[in-house]
């Protein structure tokens, strides 16, 4: 029994909790194929890290806190991970915060976007590769906003649209804009076209949307002409999926975090040619990238401890730690353990053979142009 | 003014289209009693399937056509095999119908993936008119004539036929009705279909309106159109429409003058109309308390 | 001749064996009583007749075609018409949309039936526009008769015509049913001794869902052995 | 003599229709009253005014001495006014002793206890044992109500107003649809209440050899109007009555009977 | 005698309960340990469900919000004071009291209407306490919800899981009687004839009262048990899924009958639970809400009274045949 505990010892384990059904369950699927590429990647293929062996284990949290807190509890105790990795929403991945603290695990947090991650709710323990609410503002901002630009913002009225718009429009103030009309809508409503209207009164140069989730209103804003009447769209370009469903916006510009043509590195071509040999041609798509990134942010990690798991060693290197992602290059943040990451200015583009609007680059917003304030203080 | 204006169209239009969703709901609920929690399931499949054939088939007319027909074989099932047991029982028609929302939303994910759906429109219902500040898009003037069309020809059918009298008998005693010479079981496959269809009409329409659809969407309509319905009055086809209009222009108006109060919206006016008048807006005296 | 026939019918509700071997006969023009005690199997007998409750085994034949096994709607378009113990009131409807009801599938001439029966039961007429619900006991009884002779032209199955009506009622039920009778034949249960044996032409008397005894009408009433024996009548 | 129950000028209408004219009844307590008139006449309504199921436009009602006018359908039944229907209504699904036990619970002021005390549930049991045998349903303790035969279920309905313990009791044909051979059970459970004097009975019937044998007085009541009211020999040769209500068939077997 | 001791079940119980009590002993799987946990929770607000729709016969599409102000109480007060015990009770009793005040009030202003509309109206409400939850966002940070921390013993999952199992006991318990007291048998009667019920002097108004207060006042029980389990909260505890949860719980065990409600707890948390494992090696089941869909289909066209009202049929159908038995007996 000496031999299996040293051989449990050598073996590195990581949990990876993710939305596999239920409305997130393509965000889950794809962090999850991207986290097992970005193992075979950082590792070069051994699956190995200072001679010692990684595992991970993917357990599904059906976008149910109580499930989520479960399944990472049995991750905690019977697994006995060394580390957590997720998860597609934020409202799981708030309810995970307290057991990276109580059972003294680093958290890697991939995807969930809500600031108080790591800001009002952070503990040392966690760390965030995706990157967050603020930081797409800020880039959002960057995109569109300058001195004596008026622009009108519309978003769900939930959190994340309240929360993406506080943020965006003192990033837009900073720059010298002015926010003339804040419009947010029931995120379940059919009819979107009064919020439209009073924006089109207003008659601003830019609208700033923030929006996630299915029932978008692209269509709507297209209807209403609202190009023709002088006012720029910008949003975020997520995902595919929802690229998909954007046809209407196409000419608009606004910010990418990934797409798989834009951040030009190898990490990325890697990425890209990986995927399409593995799923029949596919190309990967943002969470797939996140997932790839957790994993390497994992493995560095380790690389420079020497695989030595002491928590605490690893936080102090985790700290401050640069390293290469598909999604560019990273860096977490001293104070609250965001990672610092380039975001894009792109506008959305028609390609041929392409059954999508393609985010074309203007220019790369660098991770110190993207970078949101520090919450976790408060 | 063409604020006013604006407002004014786009409630209509969100209200009529509120109603084809709540006409079939109505329908079934009204003159069969029958608490169909399935019904958000059949409109999502309405929207699907609209969207999928127009895609494939690129004839709109196609799409409605296709959409109908499998909200009615969709319909069929539901009737035979999970409303005929259970007739005449609220508590359980309630239960029984939402195992057969929860089953048909999922179902959508088999046939279409987990990821909503774009859907476009044909050409000659793009764009929108424009008389000076006026926005008036095509495809809510077509949502207003066909949703007018769809109330004339629901109350042709139930006030100039004897169908409306004979259903309404059913419920109150299936067994005498038959005793009459009446095909009750019949009838209600019927009117179930009809509604079904009406469902999935909704859907498909609705698709194009908004522009995606997803899975989720259908206990999210679900309730709206049980909102509109008991706001309106049970079994009052002029009460559902009545009440859809409202639903659709209180929310366009509250969203431009009220829009912090425009997520509560249907529920206050839910609870206010049960709270003052608990038979809903055209409901009959006496069938609510 | 016979207008309807029941041969050897056996009906079980649930696992309870109700009629168990129910033979009869009802004659052309004729009324026919149904005697027995509560719980007998009176009202199961008409029900499977109806279809509501098929039998398992044996045979109804009605003008001498067989119509058990076939579903309800069918068997009233024979034009049977069907007087239920309850009323079978709907009590949501009006008068005049129960009897529209009526003549939606009403075999012979329904108008002239409907002329008829608000002669014949005034008090319809007057409450025309009022629901059936919340009429009074008699009122809906009377509803219920006329709904079915609209309804049907050939037999009406009548449960308990008498039960909760006024004498003066009864007596005028009475009549009505004498009247109705010389347009259509009847098939009465009634537990009513007095009123039955003035109107019936012919009796059955029921037990635990047998026949026990069948005879004249008129036989029955110096028959005080039977009377005493089945029916409690001294 | 003594009156338990007096309406004035009671009137009641639906839209049009008035239903009830203005009827001034006086219930003498300890004596059985029986209300007769046709079909129609208004007499379930009558009760249903004085049980408080529908409010009368105008007129009042007197319980020993105290306008209950106002008062809701459960509080009368707490002052001593209980009924049974035209149409059974019992508690199909709950056992006979458990439908008898509900009638019990409540004549014993027991209406909000949210703990069960076993005392008072086995003197309870008692209670409704009695009464069941009063009324000839012993054996039939644990059967469900619905299971029951229409003639018991009369009976279950009259044990149920026996456990009541009301002062007053309002019946409402409780033979409507019961076998001749069964009629004398009732017949006797109902005089029996009678002869024990213990509550004052009024009573709808349309069975008038059963109403002769059983009543004190008898109120005739014709589209809503008290025609008649008193000695039930007298009333009966009332040439109105004669033609209003019993017509021709009956004049023979009560003049004989 | 029927109605106040039944010895067989109570045998049963016991042994179940004994049973639960050794578990963590027999068992060291801490997720088992928080699922049986999580069951016990859901549990009791089944139960709390079950004297709504199972003993009253009142149809809540509603019954999340007592669920939500019961999380939400003890939540907020963990967030706003320390974690100790006494603030526990603090949350607990202001919870308890928001919900008893929160359901008197609509019981009183809406009892009155029939089941669906009551069902609709209840509904509304609910999703009113959604909205607010989500606006006002300076206490409860809206739909992302915020983190506090709970005092040790019960982030100590052995231990919390006693404090859930005693509950669950304490808690059926306690409605048993309350369905065994006369106001509980009132309530069944006024499930069945409400007519009847009022004409034998009771104001059904006041009992449906009470069974929505005391339904209210247990939902918020569970709610704050289930906040502390999770030590976070969102507006997910006001989603019609948590109502809808509980139905499917109460009617898959059983309406009427409390262990059912239990049962219902068990055997839907359990199902998912396994159906969800699969999904991970069998991708077939990855759709397996339809099957609990099917599933749940079934169970209400097949066994209309649900799991207990089966066994309940099985056990008395043996019961009679031994008891025929027995009358042939003494008849030869
Ligand atoms: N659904 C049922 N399930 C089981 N038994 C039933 C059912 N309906 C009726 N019965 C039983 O069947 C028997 C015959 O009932 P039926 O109604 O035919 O009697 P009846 O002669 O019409 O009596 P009554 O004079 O009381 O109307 C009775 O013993 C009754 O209890
Ligand atoms: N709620 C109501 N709304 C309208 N009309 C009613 C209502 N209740 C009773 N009526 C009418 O009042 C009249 C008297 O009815 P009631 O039931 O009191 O008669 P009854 O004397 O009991 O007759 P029966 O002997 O036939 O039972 C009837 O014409 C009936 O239609
Ligand atoms: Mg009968
Ligand atoms: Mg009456």
């Amino acid at each position: 029994s000496g031999d299996t505990a040293s051989s449990e010892e050598e073996t590195i384990k990581i949990g990876v909790l993710a939305s596999l059904t239920g409305p997130l369950e393509t965000y889950g699927k794809q962090t999850v194929a991207g986290f097992e590429l970005g193992l075979d990647y950082a590792t070069e293929g051994s699956n190995e890290v200072a001679g010692k062996k990684v595992e991970f284990i993917v357990e599904d949290t059906e976008t149910k806190p109580d499930v989520a807190v479960r399944k990472a509890t049995k991750l905690l105790e019977e697994d006995e991970v060394d580390f957590l990795v997720g998860s597609s929403s934020s409202g799981d991945t708030l309810a995970l915060l307290p057991l990276a603290e109580e059972y003294e695990k680093i958290m890697v947090v991939e995807p969930a976007v809500a600031d108080s991650i790591t800001g009002k709710n952070w503990n040392k323990y966690i760390f965030r590769t995706g990157r967050n609410s603020s930081q797409d503002a800020v880039a959002g901002a960057a995109a569109i906003a300058e001195k004596d630009v008026k622009i009108a913002t519309f978003a769900q009225d939930n959190a994340y649209g309240r929360e993406g718009i506080a943020a965006f429009k003192e990033g837009a103030e900073k720059l010298g804009a002015t926010i003339v009309n804040e419009q947010y809508a029931d995120p379940n409503s059919t009819d979107f076209t009064a919020n439209i209207q009073s924006i089109i009164n207003e008659k601003p140069d830019y609208l700033y949307i923030v929006w996630a989730g299915s029932n978008a209103p692209w269509k709507q804003l297209k209807d209403m002409q609202l190009e023709e009447q002088g006012i720029k769209i910008s949003t975020a370009a997520q995902d595919i999926a929802s690229l998909k469903t954007m046809d209407s916006l196409i000419g608009m510009s606004g910010f990418s975090i990934y797409y798989h043509t834009l951040p030009d590195n190898k990490v990325n071509d890697w990425l890209v040619e990986e995927h399409k040999k593995k799923f029949d041609g596919e190309i990967p798509d943002l969470f797939t990238a996140g997932g790839m990134t957790a994993a390497i942010s994992i493995v560095e990690a380790l690389k420079k401890t020497e695989g030595d798991k002491d928590v605490d060693g690893l936080i102090t290197t985790m700290e401050n730690m640069e390293f290469e992602t598909p999604k560019g290059k990273m860096k977490f943040r001293a104070e609250d353990h965001q990672a610092l990451q380039s975001l894009y200015a792109v506008t959305l583009e028609e390609q041929e053979g392409v059954d999508h609007p393609v985010p074309v680059l203007i220019r790369e917003l660098n991770m110190e142009e993207t970078e949101p304030p520090i919450r976790n203080g408060e | 003014m063409e604020v006013f204006i604006n407002l004014l169209v786009n409630g209509v239009s969100t209200g009529l289209l509120i109603f084809l969703l709540a006409a079939g709901l109505t329908l079934i609920f009204g003159l069969m009693s029958v608490l169909n929690f399935a019904h958000g399931g059949l409109f999502v499949w309405g929207a699907f399937s609209g969207a999928w054939i127009f895609k494939e088939t690129n004839s709109f007319l196609l799409a409605i056509a296709g959409s109908i027909a499998i909200g009615m074989v969709l319909g069929w099932v539901l009737e035979r095999f999970l409303i005929r047991p259970v007739y005449g029982n609220h508590v359980r028609q309630l239960l029984i119908t939402l195992g057969g929302m929860l089953v048909l939303s999922e179902s959508i994910k088999i046939f279409w993936g987990p990821n909503p759906i774009r859907v476009n429109l044909p050409a000659w219902l793009e764009g929108s008119y424009q008389f000076d500040g006026i926005i008036i898009i095509k495809y809510r003037v077509f949502v207003i004539v066909v949703g007018l069309l769809l109330y004339l020809a629901l109350w042709l059918l139930l006030s100039r036929t004897q169908i409306g009298l004979m259903i309404r008998a059913g419920v109150l005693d299936k067994e005498m009705v038959q005793a009459l010479g009446i095909n009750v079981k019949g009838l209600f496959t019927f009117v179930f279909l009809l509604g079904a269809g009406l469902a999935a009409l909704g859907g498909a329409l609705l698709a194009p309106y908004s522009g995606v659809v997803f899975a989720e969407m259908g206990m999210q309509y679900a309730i709206l159109a049980f909102i509109v319905v008991i706001i309106g009055g049970m079994g009052s086809l002029q009460g559902s429409a009545l009440a859809s209009l409202i639903v659709g222009v209180a929310g366009a108006f509250m969203a431009y003058y009220m829009p912090d109060l425009s997520l509560a919206l249907n529920m206050l006016l839910l609870a206010t109309v049960l709270l003052v008048k608990p038979t809903g807006l055209l409901g009959e005296k006496g069938s609510a308390v | 001749m016979s207008l309807l026939k029941l041969d050897n019918l056996e009906t079980y509700l649930g696992q309870y064996h109700i009629l168990q071997g129910v033979s009869m006969s009802v004659e052309v023009g004729s009324i026919t009583v149904l005697f027995g005690r509560n719980g007998a199997g009176k009202t199961t007998t008409l029900r499977s007749i109806m279809g509501f409750n098929p039998s398992t085994t044996g045979s109804v034949h009605y003008h001498n075609q067989k119509i058990s096994g076939m579903p309800t709607h069918l068997i009233s378009r024979k034009g049977i018409g069907y007087v239920p113990e309850n009323q079978g009131i709907f009590s949501a409807l009006t008068i005049e949309e129960t009897l529209n009801l009526a003549r939606a599938k009403s075999t012979g001439d329904a108008e002239e039936k409907m002329e008829w029966m608000l002669e014949l039961f005034p008090d319809l007429k007057k409450f025309w526009r009022k629901k059936s619900g919340l009429l009074s006991g008699g009122q809906k009884q009377m509803l219920a008769i006329a709904r079915a002779y609209i309804n049907g032209d050939g037999l009406l199955l009548i449960d308990e015509p008498s039960k909760g009506l006024s004498p003066i009622m009864v007596e005028k039920l009475m009549e009505s049913i004498l009247k109705m009778k010389e347009k259509t034949t009847i098939l009465l249960v009634e537990q009513n001794f007095l009123m039955a044996s003035e109107i019936g032409n012919y009796f059955y008397i029921m037990d635990d869902g047998k026949i026990v005894h069948d005879g004249w009408m008129q036989d029955l009433k110096d028959d005080r052995e039977t009377c005493q024996k089945y029916l409690g009548i001294a | 003599m003594e009156k338990i129950l007096e309406t004035k000028s009671l009137s009641v209408s639906f839209g049009e229709h008035d239903v009830i004219k203005e009827v001034n009844l006086e219930i003498e307590r300890g004596k059985l009253t029986s209300i007769i008139g046709p079909n129609g006449a208004g007499k379930t309504t009558l009760f249903n005014l004085l049980s408080g199921q529908i409010a009368p436009t105008k007129g009042e009602i007197y319980f020993k001495n105290d306008n209950v006018t106002k008062l809701s359908v459960p509080l009368r039944a707490r002052r001593g006014i209980g009924r049974s229907f035209q149409l059974t209504n019992i508690f199909p699904e709950l056992t006979v002793l458990e439908n008898i036990r509900l009638a019990i619970q409540s004549s014993s002021k027991d209406y909000y206890s949210i703990l069960p005390r076993l005392s008072f549930m086995s003197r309870q049991q008692d209670e409704a044992k009695a009464a069941m045998e009063r009324c000839m349903l012993s054996g039939k303790e644990d059967v469900l109500a619905q299971d029951l035969a229409h003639g018991e279920k009369r009976k279950l309905e009259l044990a149920m107003l026996l456990a009541l313990k009301t002062e007053l009791l309002l019946l409402d044909e409780p033979t409507a649809g019961i076998s001749i051979e069964e009629i004398p059970a009732i017949l006797e459970v109902i005089e029996n209440i009678k002869k024990e004097g213990m509550c004052t009975i009024v009573l709808i019937e349309h069975k008038m050899e059963m109403v002769m044998h059983l009543s004190d007085t008898l109120v005739v009541l014709f589209n809503g109007e008290l025609l008649a009211s008193g000695n039930p020999k007298e009333i009966i040769k009332d040439q109105r009555v004669q033609t209003a209500y019993l017509g021709g068939l009956h004049r023979e077997s009560i003049k004989t009977g | 005698m029927r109605g106040v001791v039944h010895k067989v079940p109570l045998y049963w119980g016991l042994a179940i309960l004994l049973f639960m009590l050794l578990f963590p002993f027999v068992n060291d799987s801490r997720s088992t340990l928080i699922l049986l946990t999580q069951i016990f929770i859901f549990a009791i607000f089944a139960m709390s469900f079950d004297i709504l729709l199972g003993y009253t016969g009142i149809v809540s599409f509603g019954h999340c919000m007592f669920f939500g102000i019961g999380a939400y109480s003890t939540a907020l007060i963990f967030n706003q004071l320390d974690a100790t015990l006494p603030n526990f009770i603090l949350g607990l009793v202001i919870g308890i009291l928001l919900s008893a005040l929160v359901s008197y009030i609509i019981g009183l202003l809406s009892l009155r209407l029939k089941s669906h509309f009551y069902a609709m109206l209840t509904l509304a409400v609910s999703q009113l306490f959604l909205v607010l939850a989500e606006k006002w966002r300076g206490l409860t940070h809206g739909g992302d919800g915020f983190t506090f921390s709970v005092p040790d013993i019960f982030k100590d999952r052995t231990s919390f899981y006693y404090i859930t199992l005693i509950s669950v006991a304490i808690v059926f318990i306690l409605l048993k009687l309350f369905t065994e007291s006369s106001a509980g048998k009132v309530l069944k009667a006024i499930s069945q004839n409400e007519y009847r019920a009022e004409a034998l002097g009771y104001k059904s108004l006041q009992y449906k009262l009470i069974a929505s207060v005391t339904a209210g006042v247990a939902a918020s029980f569970s709610g704050s048990l289930y906040a502390v389990s999770l030590r976070f909260i969102n507006t997910n505890v006001f989603s019609i899924e948590v109502t809808l949860d509980a139905l499917l719980m109460t009617m898959i065990g059983g309406l009427g009958t409390l262990a059912g409600a239990i049962a219902g707890a068990g055997i839907i948390e359990f199902l998912r639970h396994y159906l969800s494992e699969l999904a991970m090696i069998y991708p077939i089941f990855e759709r397996w809400t339809i099957i609990l869909g099917f599933l749940y289909i079934v169970v209400l066209l097949g066994f209309p009274s649900g799991l207990a009202g089966f066994i309940k049929k099985f056990t008395s159908k043996k019961g009679r045949k031994e008891k025929k038995k027995r009358e042939v007996g003494k008849a030869a």
